[in-house]
Formats: C-alpha cells, sequence, structure tokens
C-alpha cells in the first residue's frame, strides 16, 4: 500500500530525517514509535507531503508521490490526522466535516451518518465550534474530518497525545474498528502502551533513523531497544 | 464661520450623518476587499487601493463604449469581474510568491506594485480628467428638510449588502466554508484533498473584486484619475486595522466611525477635519489595539 | 522560599490551573509532575509573571510577587529554562548567556561601552560550569539538540538565580545525554547553594534527584510529598501512573 | 564576481570591510574638489538619506519594531529647526540641538503609546500616529504654514555654499553614524537584538522589554531628526510631503533593500534607491514603471538585501576557505 | 536554483552599473553645455549688427508629471514643445529652443533637487514649470541665490510675485490675487448683494477667497456675506456643502476648488441644480479640461471663468493656435497648453530682445516685455513680474455640435483691470 525509501527530510538547514525507509501493507495497522523529537512527525509530514523529502521515495498504491502536491495525495485516498488536531477553530463541528467531504453517493462512503455512528459523541455537539471542543471530541473530529474523504489508507499522528486514559481506551477502539472497515493505518505514537495493543508491526524511530522494525512480540521481547530508545 | 449656527439642529446633523454614511461606504468597499485579503491570505495588500483605482477607470471604458445611462450600470457588472481577473495574473504572477515572506516585505512588494500600476495606468488611459455620468438624478427627500441626492442611496444600500453578501458567502457556501478554514491552517486543507492554491486565488480574486466594484460604485460621484487608490489607500488601511484584521463586521463599522466623524468634525473644526480619521484611528487603537471587532489573527 | 497558594488560571473559561499549591524551601530539587496538559508549563509561567494568575497569591521570600513584570520577578532570583528550546538563534553561544550576565548586573541600558569586552569572565565561568566554553563561539544553530538545551539553562544561570526553575530540563535527550544533564543538575545545586524547581516526564529522572514531588492533574495539586510517599500515594497512581505503568 | 573574497579567512574579512569603509570615507573627503556642482549635491542627499535610512534601521532592524511612520520624525526635525530659524527664536546651533530632541520627544510619546501593541498592531498604530501630525502640520498654516510650508529659511551665510554644507554633513553623518555603531554593539544594542530575536526570553532574563524598545526608537526618532536638521541645511525649505507616508515607505524600501541585517544595509540602500531615482528620472518619463518593476525583482530576489546578499556571499566564501569546505551548505 | 543566483547576480550588477553611472558622470567636472557648432558671427557691415548666438537656449521643466494634476501638465508640456518648434523654425538669432522635463511628484523636496539638477548638471538657462505651489515657493528660493530665470507657469500663488517675489522669477497665469479681483469686477456688476463663499481648504482656495471678497466690499459696499465654509481637499462629496449654501439664501455663490475637486464640485452642483437658482460661479469653472470631462454632465447657466477658451477670441490668431496643437496632439488645448505656449514665445522673445545669451541681459529684457498671442497683448510687468494677462469669465451653455459644454457670453477682464496695482505690491514687499 505505502512505502517509503530511504527518505531524508529537512525543516530548512536542518537535517531530520536521515535514509528513513518504512512499509505499511493493506489492512495493517503499523505503529512509529520514539521520543519527543525523534522525527516521528516528520515522517508524516514527509509521507502527506507536507514536508516533502529532498532524497528518497515514497510510493503509495504503486505510484511515486514524493512530488506530488498535497492536495493530490489526499485525493488519491491519503487520509491525514495532524498531531495537535488541527480543527478549524472558527468552523462548527458540523462545518469541519462539511469541507472536508468528498464521498459523493458511491456505496460505503464515509457520510455524516456513518460518522456519527462510529463516533456518537459528535452527534451532540454539531453546531459547536471547533475551537471549543475539548481535547477527545477534538481528537474525533481530526479522525472523522480525515474519513469523511473516504480514504484507504491513514496517517495518525500521535492520536492520543494529552487526553485522558478513558477517552484514550475509547479512542484506540475505534481506530481498531477503522481496520476492520479495510483501512490501512500507520500512526505515530509517543504512548507505547496503548500503541502496542493494536498494532501489527512496529518501527522504532530515534534522531532521525529507524533503530528497530518488527512485530510487537519481537519489541517486546528486545528489552535493550525499549530501554534504549522507548524510557519503558 | 461653520454651518452650525446657519441651520436648524436637526437636520444639520441628520443630513451629516447621512453624507458620513456614503462617505463610510466609499471607504468600506476599498476596506473591505483588504480585509478579505488580510482575513484569508494574511497579506496586507497595498495594492488594493490600485485595483480599485483600475475598477473605476474600467468603468469608465466600458460606460463610454456601452454609452449612455445603461453604460454605467454594464460597467458596474462587467468592470468588477474585468478588474478580478487581473487580480488574478497578479496573484498568479507574484503576490504567490509572498505568502510566506515576512509582513514587511510583503507591504513593499504590494506598494511597489502600487507604482508601477499607476504608470501603466497613465499608458493605457492617459492624462484626462474622467468622469461617469450620474446614472440616477434627482433627489430624495427623506426629511422636511433633509435630502439626498438619489445616487447616494445606492451607496447607502451597497455598503451593507456587500456585507451582508459576505457574510452569507462566508458562513452558507461551501466554498465560504473552506476559505474560512483555509484562513487558519491553509497545510490542513490541503491535508483534506483541497486545493489551497486555488481557494487563495479564489480570495484574491473576490477581493479585487470588491475593490473593483468599490471603484465602479464611486466612478460617477468623482474624478476618476491616476492616484485615487493612494489618497483613500491608508485610510482604509486604518479602517481594516481599527475595526479588527479580517473581521467584515468590524471593517463596517469602523468605516462608519470613520466616515461620521469626519462629518461631525466639519461641524466642529472644519479647517482640521482630515486631522479627525486619523485621531480616531489612534485613540481607537490605543483603546482597543486589536480592532474594535473580534481579529481573526 | 517560594510558596504558591491555591493558584487559578483560566483562558477564556478553560481552568488551566485550578487551586496548585506549592512550597519550595531553600536548597531544595523539587519536581512537579503530572500527565500532559495538566497545567505544568501554565505554573511556571504564573510564577515567572510570563501570565497574570485570574486568583491565588504567590509569594516568594516572603514578598508577594504575583502578577509582577517578568523582568521584575527575574532579578527577585528566580531564573527558568524553556520547554521548547527557546534561546537566542542569531546570536552566538557566548552572547546567549552574555545577555543574561549583563541583564544581572544591570548594565543593558548601557549605550556607550563595546559589549564584546563587558562581562567576558562571568560569561566564560558559566560556559564552563555548563561545559560549552569551547563552543563559546558557535553560532547556537549550529549547536545539537542537546547542547542547547544545555545552553537554555546556562542563560538561566547567567542571572545568578536563588531559585532555577527548569521546564523538562531532559526532554528529547537520549538517555546519555539525560544522565550527563542530572549529574549537572546536581551538581549545579550542590556546588551553588541552588534552590531546583522542574518538571520532567521521564519519572526515573524525577525519583532519582528530587527531594519533594509535587504532582499535578487538570490543573489541580492532588499530591506534594517525599517521593516514596508520592510513589505510594493511590490516588496519584491512579490519576499518572496507572496509566503507564 | 565574488571569487575575490573566497581568500579571505573572517578575520581578515573584518578588516577588509574596514578596509572599504576607509576608502569611501577618503575618498568622500576630497568630494568637493573633484564632484561638480550637482553630485557635489547629490552626494549630500544621500549622506542625509543614508542617516535618515540608518536612524529606521535601530528600532526596526536591531529592534524588531516594525515602524511604518519614521518620516514623522524626520519631518518634526526638519520643521522644528526650519521654525526655530525662521522665527529667529534660536541661533543656529542650539536650534540645531534642540529640533532633533523635540523630534526625540515626539518619538518619545508616540513611542510610549505605541510599544505597549504588539507586532502589526504596533505597525498601524505608528502609522496612524504618525498621520495626524502630518495632518495638523498640513494644517496649521499659521504655525507650519500648511501646505505651502517654509521657505527662504535664513541659514548663516558661511553655511550656503555647496562645499561647506557637504562638510557639515559629512561630519555630522560620520559621527552620527559612529554614535549609532557604539551603540549598537554596546551591552545595550546586545540585548536589543536579544529582545527582537526572542522577547519572551529576554524578559525571563529580567531585561523590560518595553523599555528597551521604547529607547530604540525614541533613538531612531532622534537620529531622524538630526537628518531632518540636515535635510534644511542642504534644501532651505520643508514642506509636508516630507513627513506623508509614502515617504516613510521610501526609507523603508531603502532599509529593506540595502539589507536590514546589516549595520551598513540601510546606507547601501539608501545610495541605490536615490541612484537609481535619479538615473531614471533624468533618462525616462515613465521611471515609477521601472523603479518599481526593479524594486519588486530586487525585494523578491534579495529579501536580505543587497548588501546583505554580499555579506552572505562573502561570509560564505569566507567559511569555506576556514573549514577547508568541509561541508556544502545547503542553500535555502 | 542556480537561475536563481544568477538573477541575483544579475541584479547586484547591474544596480552597481547604475549607481556607477549615476555617480561617475559627476567625476567629469563642470557640465557646462556644449558650444553647438554655430557658425561664425558674420561681419556685417550694417548699422544693425546681426547678432549670432553661439549655442543654443537650453530650458529645464520641472513639473508634476504623476498623479492628478497630470491633465494640466501635460498641456503645459505639449504647447511649450509647440511653441519651441515654431520659434526652432525661425530660430533666436541662430540659436534654437532645448529643452527638457523632471517629473516632482508635486513634492516640493524634490522640485528643489530637480531644479538643482537642471541648472548646475544640465545648465539649463531658464526653469520653468511647477504645477505645486509649495514646490514654486522652494525653488524660487533656490533660483534666487543660482540668478537662474525661472518662469512659473502653473502654480497660482499670489505669494510668487508678491512677497516671495525676486528678480529671477516671473509668474506666467493669472495669480490668486488677479483671479479674485477679475471675479470681483465681474460680479460686482450684478446686481445682488448676498454672497456665499465657498472654497478648497488650502492656500490657494483661502486666497482666492480673500481677494475677492476684499475687492468685492470695495466695489460694493453693500454686499453681505452669507457663508463662507472650506472643505478638506479631496473631497468626495458636495452634498453638506450644497445644503449649507441652500439654507443660507445667497444671491452669488463664489466657489474656489482646487485641483481635482472642480469634477465632483461641478457635478454636485449640476445635480442640485444650483445653477437655476442662484449666481454660481466657480473660478476655472469653464476651462475646457474640466467641461469635456463632465461631458453633458455639467450644469448649464453656471458663470466660469479660465485664462483661456480654445474657442474665445474668435480670432485669426487664436485659431491658428488651436489648430495647430490640435493638429499635432489631437485635442484641443485647455489653460495650461496656453499657457506653456505662450511662455515658450515669451522667453524666446526676450532673448531675442536682449541679443545676448547674458542672464541679466535676458532679465533686463524679459521685463516690460509685451508679446501678441492668441488672446491678444500680453505683457510682462516689469516691478512684479506677474505677466499682464486678460482673464476670461462666461457661461456654461450646451453646444449642438459637442458632446461637452462650452461657455458662452464670454466677458474678458483686461490684465490691466484684473492686476493689483502696483502699491499694494510695494506694499505687500514693504518697500
Amino acid at each position: 500500500m505505502l512505502e517509503a525509501k530511504e527518505i531524508h527530510a529537512y525543516y530548512g538547514l536542518s537535517h531530520i530525517l536521515f535514509g528513513v525507509s518504512l512499509e505499511v501493507k493493506k489492512g495493517e495497522i503499523v505503529c512509529v514509535l520514539g521520543r519527543n523529537g525523534a522525527g516521528k512527525t516528520t515522517i508524516m509530514r514527509s509521507i502527506m507531503g507536507l514536508t516533502p523529502p529532498r532524497q528518497g521515495q515514497v510510493i503509495f498504491k504503486g505510484k511515486d508521490i514524493t512530488r506530488t502536491p498535497v492536495h493530490k495525495i489526499a485525493q488519491m485516498g491519503m487520509g491525514f490526522v495532524a498531531d495537535n488536531r488541527r480543527i478549524f477553530p472558527d468552523l462548527t463541528v458540523e462545518e469541519n466535516l462539511d469541507i472536508a467531504s468528498r464521498g459523493g453517493q458511491q456505496k460505503g462512503a464515509w457520510n455524516k451518518e456513518k460518522i456519527f455512528t462510529l463516533f456518537p459523541a459528535l452527534k451532540n455537539i454539531t453546531s459547536r465550534r471547533g475551537g471549543y471542543c475539548s481535547g477527545g471530541e477534538q481528537q474525533m473530529l481530526a479522525v472523522a474530518r480525515a474519513l469523511m474523504g473516504n480514504p484507504d489508507f491513514l496517517l495518525l499522528d500521535e492520536p492520543t497525545e494529552g487526553l485522558a486514559p478513558l477517552v484514550v481506551r475509547e479512542l484506540m477502539e475505534q481506530i481498531g474498528r477503522l481496520r476492520e472497515e479495510g483501512l490501512s493505518i500507520l500512526m505515530a505514537e509517543q504512548n507505547v502502551r496503548s500503541a502496542l495493543k493494536l498494532a501489527n508491526r512496529v518501527y522504532v524511530i530515534d534522531r532521525g533513523e529507524v533503530r528497530f522494525q518488527g512485530t510487537v512480540e519481537e519489541l517486546e521481547a528486545n528489552e535493550e531497544i525499549s530501554k534504549k530508545y522507548l524510557l519503558v | 464661520m461653520d454651518f452650525l449656527t446657519l441651520l436648524p439642529d436637526f437636520s444639520t446633523m441628520t443630513s451629516q450623518v447621512f453624507i458620513g454614511l456614503s462617505r463610510a461606504m466609499i471607504l468600506f468597499m476599498v476596506a473591505v476587499g483588504l480585509t478579505v485579503s488580510i482575513g484569508v491570505l494574511r497579506v496586507i495588500n497595498f495594492a488594493n487601493g490600485t485595483f480599485y483605482m483600475l475598477g473605476a477607470f474600467t468603468a469608465w471604458s466600458i460606460a463610454m463604449w456601452v454609452g449612455g445611462t445603461a453604460g454605467f450600470w454594464v460597467a458596474l457588472l462587467v468592470a468588477p469581474l474585468v478588474v478580478s481577473v487581473l487580480g488574478l495574473v497578479v496573484e498568479a504572477g507574484l503576490l504567490r510568491r509572498l505568502y510566506n515572506r515576512p509582513r514587511l516585505l510583503q507591504l513593499l512588494l504590494t506598494y511597489a506594485v502600487v507604482l508601477l500600476f499607476n504608470d501603466i495606468t497613465k499608458i493605457i488611459w492617459g492624462v484626462d480628467f474622467k468622469t461617469i455620468e450620474v446614472p440616477l438624478k434627482g433627489f430624495v427627500t427623506l426629511f422636511s428638510n433633509v435630502s439626498l441626492p438619489s445616487y447616494n442611496l445606492i451607496l447607502l444600500a451597497s455598503g451593507p449588502l456587500v456585507a451582508f453578501g459576505l457574510w452569507f458567502f462566508t458562513n452558507h457556501t461551501m466554498v465560504g466554508k473552506i476559505t474560512r478554514a483555509t484562513a487558519t491552517d491553509r497545510e490542513m486543507v490541503d491535508a483534506l484533498g483541497i486545493n489551497s492554491k486555488k481557494i487563495f486565488a479564489i480570495v484574491f480574486m473576490l477581493s479585487c473584486y470588491l475593490a473593483g466594484l468599490g471603484g465602479a460604485l464611486i466612478a460617477p460621484t468623482t474624478n476618476i484619475v491616476v492616484g485615487m487608490g493612494i489618497t483613500i489607500l491608508v485610510n482604509a488601511v486604518l479602517v481594516v486595522v481599527v475595526g479588527g484584521l479580517g473581521n467584515i463586521w468590524g471593517t463596517f463599522l469602523a468605516s462608519i466611525i470613520f466616515g461620521v466623524g469626519e462629518s461631525f468634525g466639519l461641524l466642529i473644526a472644519p479647517r482640521f477635519a482630515i486631522v479627525f480619521p486619523f485621531a480616531i484611528a489612534t485613540v481607537l487603537l490605543i483603546l482597543r489595539p486589536t480592532g474594535i471587532m473580534k481579529s481573526v489573527w | 522560599m517560594l510558596r504558591v497558594e491555591n493558584l487559578v488560571k483560566s483562558f477564556d473559561g478553560f481552568l488551566a490551573v485550578n487551586g496548585a499549591n506549592l512550597t519550595v524551601h531553600e536548597k531544595q530539587i523539587v519536581a512537579v509532575i503530572g500527565p500532559n496538559g495538566a497545567g505544568k508549563t501554565t505554573l511556571f509561567n504564573l510564577i515567572t509573571g510570563h501570565l497574570v494568575p485570574t486568583g491565588g497569591k504567590v509569594i516568594f521570600k516572603d514578598r508577594e510577587i504575583t502578577g509582577m513584570a517578568p523582568h521584575r520577578i527575574c532579578h527577585l532570583g528566580i531564573s527558568r529554562s524553556f520547554q521548547l528550546i527557546n534561546v537566542f538563534p542569531q546570536l552566538s553561544v557566548f552572547e546567549n548567556v552574555q545577555v543574561s550576565v549583563l541583564s544581572h548586573q544591570k548594565k543593558v541600558l548601557n549605550m556607550f561601552a563595546p559589549a564584546q569586552k563587558l562581562v567576558v569572565e562571568e560569561t566564560y565561568n558559566i560556559l564552563e560550569k555548563v561545559r560549552l566554553a569551547d563552543k563559546a563561539r558557535e553560532k547556537t544553530a549550529s549547536l545539537s539538540y542537546g547542547d542547547q538545551k544545555i545552553l537554555e539553562m546556562a542563560i538561566a544561570l547567567g542571572n545568578y538565580p536563588e531559585l532555577l526553575m527548569l521546564d523538562e530540563p531532559t526532554a528529547g535527550m537520549s538517555p546519555e545525554e539525560t544522565k550527563a544533564t542530572i549529574a549537572l543538575v546536581q551538581e549545579l545545586a550542590k556546588k551553588e547553594g541552588l534552590t531546583v524547581l522542574f518538571t520532567e516526564h521521564n519519572m526515573n529522572v524525577v525519583f532519582e534527584i528530587s527531594e519533594k514531588i509535587m504532582v499535578m492533574q487538570q490543573g489541580r495539586t492532588i499530591a506534594q510529598d517525599l517521593p516514596d510517599m508520592v510513589r505510594a500515594n493511590k490516588q496519584v497512581q491512579a490519576a499518572y501512573l496507572g496509566e503507564e505503568s | 564576481m565574488l571569487n575575490v573574497f573566497s581568500k579571505l579567512t573572517k578575520g581578515q574579512f573584518f578588516s577588509f570591510k574596514l578596509l572599504i569603509i576607509g576608502i569611501v570615507v577618503l575618498i568622500l573627503l576630497f568630494a568637493p574638489s573633484y564632484l561638480s556642482r550637482y553630485y557635489l549635491y547629490l552626494v549630500t542627499l544621500i549622506l542625509v538619506t543614508v542617516l535618515f535610512a540608518t536612524s529606521l534601521n535601530i528600532p526596526l532592524g536591531y529592534g524588531g519594531l516594525l515602524v511604518l511612520h519614521q518620516a514623522t520624525f524626520y519631518g518634526v526635525g526638519a520643521y522644528a529647526f526650519a521654525i526655530f530659524l525662521k522665527q529667529g527664536t534660536l541661533p543656529i546651533l542650539p536650534a540645531s540641538l534642540i529640533a532633533p530632541l523635540i523630534a526625540a520627544a515626539f518619538a518619545c510619546f508616540i513611542g510610549w503609546i505605541c510599544v505597549r501593541l504588539r507586532g502589526l498592531y504596533f505597525s498601524f498604530l505608528t502609522l496612524a500616529m504618525g498621520q495626524l501630525v502630518w495632518a495638523i502640520i498640513y494644517r496649521w498654516y499659521n504655525f507650519t504654514g500648511g501646505d505651502d510650508g517654509i521657505h527662504a529659511i535664513p541659514v548663516p551665510d558661511f553655511l550656503r555654499s555647496g562645499s561647506s554644507v557637504f562638510y557639515t554633513t559629512l561630519i555630522v553623518v560620520l559621527i552620527s553614524l559612529l554614535l549609532i555603531y557604539i551603540i549598537v554593539k554596546s551591552p545595550y544594542g546586545l540585548t536589543l537584538q536579544a529582545v527582537r530575536d526572542n522577547p519572551q526570553r529576554c524578559e525571563s532574563v529580567g531585561i523590560n522589554i518595553r523599555n528597551h524598545r521604547l529607547i530604540a526608537f525614541v533613538m531612531g526618532g532622534f537620529f531622524a531628526g538630526v537628518a531632518g536638521v540636515l535635510f534644511v541645511l542642504l534644501e532651505r525649505s520643508v514642506a509636508p510631503p516630507m513627513l506623508f507616508w509614502t515617504k516613510s515607505v521610501e526609507v523603508l524600501i531603502m532599509v529593506l533593500l540595502g539589507g536590514m541585517f546589516t549595520f551598513l544595509g540601510p546606507a547601501f540602500g539608501a545610495v541605490v534607491v536615490i541612484g537609481m531615482m535619479t538615473f531614471f528620472g533624468i533618462f525616462t518619463e515613465y521611471w515609477l514603471l521601472f523603479l518599481g518593476s526593479i524594486k519588486i525583482l530586487l525585494l523578491l530576489f534579495l529579501p536580505q538585501g543587497v548588501l546583505g546578499y554580499i555579506e552572505e556571499m562573502m561570509a560564505k566564501s569566507a567559511k569555506k576557505i576556514e573549514k577547508g569546505e568541509e561541508r556544502g551548505y545547503a542553500q535555502g | 536554483m542556480k537561475r536563481n543566483r544568477r538573477m541575483k547576480s544579475i541584479l547586484v550588477l547591474s544596480l552597481i552599473f547604475i549607481i556607477a553611472f549615476t555617480l561617475v558622470g559627476g567625476c567629469a567636472k563642470p557640465t557646462a553645455p556644449a558650444p553647438s557648432p554655430a557658425p561664425a558671427p558674420e561681419k556685417s557691415d550694417g548699422p544693425a549688427q546681426e547678432i549670432r548666438f553661439d549655442r543654443n537656449i537650453k530650458i529645464g521643466i520641472v513639473d508634476t508629471y504623476t498623479g492628478p494634476p497630470t491633465v494640466y501638465t501635460y498641456d503645459a508640456r505639449d504647447g511649450f514643445t509647440l511653441a519651441a518648434k515654431e520659434i526652432n523654425a525661425e530660430g533666436i538669432h541662430g540659436a534654437k529652443i532645448e529643452f527638457v522635463t523632471r517629473d516632482e511628484e508635486f513634492k516640493p523636496d524634490k522640485a528643489l533637487s530637480w531644479a538643482r539638477e537642471l541648472i548646475t548638471r544640465e545648465g539649463v538657462d531658464v526653469l520653468c514649470g511647477f504645477m505645486s505651489s509649495a514646490s514654486a515657493l522652494a525653488v524660487s528660493e533656490y533660483v534666487k541665490d543660482e540668478k537662474v530665470p525661472t518662469v512659473v507657469w502653473m502654480a497660482q500663488t499670489e505669494k510668487i510675485t508678491g512677497e516671495a517675489g525676486h528678480r529671477y522669477i516671473f509668474h506666467v497665469i493669472p495669480n490668486t490675487r488677479m483671479s479674485g479681483r477679475a471675479a470681483a469686477r465681474y460680479l460686482a456688476d450684478l446686481p445682488y448683494t448676498r454672497f456665499a463663499l465657498v472654497g478648497s481648504d488650502f492656500e490657494f482656495g483661502h486666497a482666492i477667497i480673500n481677494t475677492f471678497w476684499k475687492t468685492m466690499t470695495e466695489l460694493n459696499p453693500k454686499a453681505e456675506k452669507v457663508v463662507e465654509t472650506f472643505w478638506p481637499v479631496g473631497e468626495p462629496d458636495f452634498t453638506p456643502y450644497i445644503s449649507a449654501i441652500r439654507a443660507a439664501k445667497p444671491e452669488v455663490v463664489v466657489a474656489a476648488p482646487g485641483g481635482a475637486d472642480q469634477i465632483p464640485l461641478t457635478k454636485a452642483i449640476g445635480a442640485a441644480k444650483l445653477a437655476e437658482e442662484m449666481v454660481v460661479y466657480l473660478h476655472i469653472g469653464t476651462d475646457h479640461a474640466g467641461l469635456v470631462a463632465l461631458g453633458q454632465e455639467a450644469p448649464e447657466g453656471m458663470y466660469g471663468s479660465s485664462p483661456y477658451h480654445y474657442y474665445y477670441p474668435d480670432t485669426p490668431e487664436n485659431k491658428a493656435f488651436v489648430e495647430k496643437f490640435h493638429a499635432e496632439y489631437g485635442r484641443y488645448p485647455n489653460f495650461a497648453g496656453f499657457n506653456g505656449y505662450i511662455t515658450a514665445h515669451l522667453i524666446a522673445e526676450a532673448y531675442r530682445k536682449a541679443g545676448s545669451l547674458d542672464t541679466e541681459a535676458f532679465i533686463d529684457a524679459f521685463e516690460g516685455l509685451s508679446i501678441n498671442s492668441p488672446v491678444g497683448q500680453v505683457t510682462m510687468r516689469e516691478y512684479d513680474h506677474q505677466l499682464i494677462q486678460p482673464f476670461f469669465i462666461g457661461k456654461t451653455v450646451k453646444d449642438p455640435g459637442k458632446d461637452y459644454l462650452i461657455a458662452t457670453d464670454i466677458v474678458m477682464i483686461s490684465g490691466e483691470d484684473a492686476i493689483p496695482p502696483l502699491e499694494e505690491i510695494k506694499k505687500i514687499r514693504g518697500e
């Protein structure tokens, strides 16, 4: 589904990613783990085209999207949930969903009703402004907004950041249900424990390089990696 | 020697208010385009005054070409469109490069555009005085003693109409909603599969359309000359700031404060009337630094 | 030395800090912990004057400093570092520290002496303390992340504070850097007789060096005690540690 | 074209700059002996503008304050001096000292109100207040001559020849630039740059940023006032367009074209802009067209300013030598 | 990336080139006008020895070529160019007139700067132009020191030949004092006593109104001022002033709008049909530039003045000028075109009379010089250097053949009647 090959990314003059390669297969949830500032968000941004890599390739559904404009990538079926949610604060919940809608009438397409069955909490606050929603509500809205574009691949950047434990649990369940819907997901997380419950495979990132890749079991077996890079 | 002593108080006041209002609407027309581009593109576009001027010139050309009173109405429809197409050219050619530049640079670049277009206008239209025939003649009596030229009523109506139209656009159309989203987070809009470049171009065209509309509307009451944009520009900029950057209703309100303020300034100290708008802006900015209404920034 | 009483801060009705209490004694190393969004950074900003509290009191050395301007609070002897790197990117490493030394010596309004030649020794002293002296002439932007975090602390030291406040001093550092930084903080506290107040995510660090821990949740202080007592506190475990362990 | 500099190390690079400045000053010292009258006048005018532009750069480049209406203080200084001389209330020497102080007092008042605001709001308040001053001067016939301005300002005879005005201007401008340089390199200047880069951090190391900014603003006003006085010496006439907002925009463009993060950038910008204005003004009627286009090109392609660009290139070459071309610099 | 860098280098290089070019020009020392190869003075044994100038006469024009006033300044320049062609066909003692123009943008500091450039770099013999009063006054003080004769042809300020007058400054346009006096003379003959005085609120408007009222009260002591008001320059809406005027119920309105105010004011008067209720007199109200812009919208029956109308007087001289102007530029001249035209002729005639390129001789010849202009004889008054030229006041009327209004019933106020007596000027100058 998605493959990143040896990508190098920069912010201005500072080199952030040093040849990161990773792969997500259809129907998988893949987790990118790492500490603050390890380069997780940059990986997400590079894939989405927001910080296009200067070297390397990003291949999505068999096509090279390294130089494709962001909106074209999104139209190809990639959904993006940014790390600090980035809800449009002036728009109501409903408007936030409306402008993201690209489903049309096709069967199984995401629309507001379908969204509200997945996130019932949003149904009651449709006319609330995005800026006045709580963290959990915003996070659900961010995911819901990405879904409105009918993606088959989702980038989730730290979806649990700053959320209460209860909310985290609920959100993780919902993400799990998305996999059942047939979505492939690449998720960046700091919250190792909850991420591992969900993931098929894991990449551990530190200082812009992949330090470990493998299944959850393999990671749990490898104490050195966990200690060194994840502070667990 | 003002006419405070010469007229019955009430009618002086009311007529002064109405005059101030039509003055305010002229100001609003220029300022509203500015506030739209500030609100969404985050660019303080000094060239807005130039598009206002171009609106007036284009309207004149069209009105002359069509001829008669009908000429003006055709011009009022067509001229803003012509200006907005021109705006698209400027956006694609120049402004697009500015969105991520420091603010000061944006300001000065758009100012350089003003200089450029002044000369281009001179080359195209020459230097003669130009004016369009007032399409609505006669007066409307409002009270026993107060009468207004009929055309001023159109001006008076156009301001609220434009403000309302813009409000409707931003709140009740899909493009408008996307525009609001783009104003706060351009990247995220792109990530939702919407081409924000296109949105920016549309918004800039809209802001040029409004400036052109202002120019066309004002053309019949004034002398169409090169440089008419510069004189009104600084007042328009201050109106936008005082109103709260990007806030349409704030701009509307601030225009009224400026217009009526200057009118009453004429009553109090006619000699220093031009001081009033700046004094008002200063006082308001001291009292409410971020504008009388909520700024989008 | 520092006493925070029932501090409240609301942003447009959202209570970021809602009844924080804290007492720091002289020469103590105190940690403030709590989950993301608990209000730790806001609390720091309230103490240092970057934000004006909605309610409550901050008392430093028996003097109320609630709502005082940050630069005045600084001159009273409170100095801080920031969570995100917050240095002067256009200045050299040396100048970064020099600015705060100059400020401490009240020389910032001196307009006629060449800055190059002032407080050179003092500045080098501080840079040596944090082991950045050999990088003094480099541009700040070319420092590694870890060194920038250290520089962050060095700037705070330039004010010769009595109370040093560190906002996540080891955030984003590698384990080795973290270790070195902790050693440095401990060393400074001992040698200079500093009082240290810090926030931290890394529990190992917290329990290793702090003499007292204050736990915040949703803007409220839920515990303030010795490390072992905090570890045993049920409420703390449920609210905060529960998730992690 | 800049390969010459690649042979220089950092220290040499500094002395190289000093050398160039020395040569320029030396050339200027003998200007009256080889320049024709007009060019002597033009150089004097450029010197005045150099000071004006540099005065703006104190709050703008070093203080990070986007002052949109610096011409106010230039105009106030000039008007104050003109009125003193015209009304004969003060002899020329005290008048020339007090006039910049009046400009500084205006700056102090306007600055005191404005520095409370942040960013663009600050800028626009300076614009509004500057226009207020303009409007008052434009209207107050009895005192300022209104739109006609004040002319035939009685300057003593010894200051009437082109070369005496030139030398007076040269000396005053050099002293002012030196003073500004000293201030910029003083602890105040260093901390002012720190305030520009990171005001929040400055507050927390104990710097009163409002005070710092106000001082920069007032100092800018003072030196703009000095430039205004020099202008009166040169032209013996003042009129309201001197402090209209477009004048401020003009000088802002100079500062930006030259480079606002280098000490001599604004001066260089003044030379460039006045040079271009004269050049195009003489050779074409559509000079605005050319000037506007060149300004656009320069601002687009050299956002760091011409001198900023040259310095950057020089510094880059110097660094490459020092580091033995260890690593290539990514160009952003 | 590479292209960008090349672009930058090219920009920097071209800049340095421009600056070098401007400055290097200065290193070549004085730039006295190169003597053009004039034939050696022919020896003539007749009593009237023929004089041959050994170089051309160079004239510098500093005027506003950007912004609203351009409608006048372009006409003035074109009128001047036309005259220069006529003069050069004939020659002035074998010399020709050369001229250069500079744009001062309505800014006195720019005007001064260009005046210096023209005098000290171009080495012009005579300076002309100046739309802006402030520019004219500023330059006047400068040329006094430089001793370069300067002709102001558009700025109407009375100060130029009044308190600020001196040997080197000449004024070729009816100044505000003359305009005010002419208007008073004309209106004093009408049987009205209640006056409304209005104008643009700057020096010019006040000056005209003041002189008008002073003269009016002298001529007709019964005259009564019922309202006086001034509006800010650039006023977009004149309705309040019209209402104020109406309310005061005057019999005559005297208005002195400046520059671009004229068009919207005339429009407002037309819209309010004020000219049907009372006598409305507009300074420069019947000038071609304004009326042609207003088209059919200009009110009929409005009184207005202008120093020149292309259709009046209907003399062969005028017709010849208008035809030539029209043939050359495809339009009819407004009063500025006329001023530019006669200025060139006046200068040429003064040089002919002086028979020398010497400045002082030129001035001596200019003082008291009379020439035949399209509107009849005009004379440069010796004492104050104010051109004595007629002033025309007429009434607007629709002309079936044109799509704009023209003036009719034009009355000529002779220059002698309009110009203030010498004693008055002497008193102003404190002599």
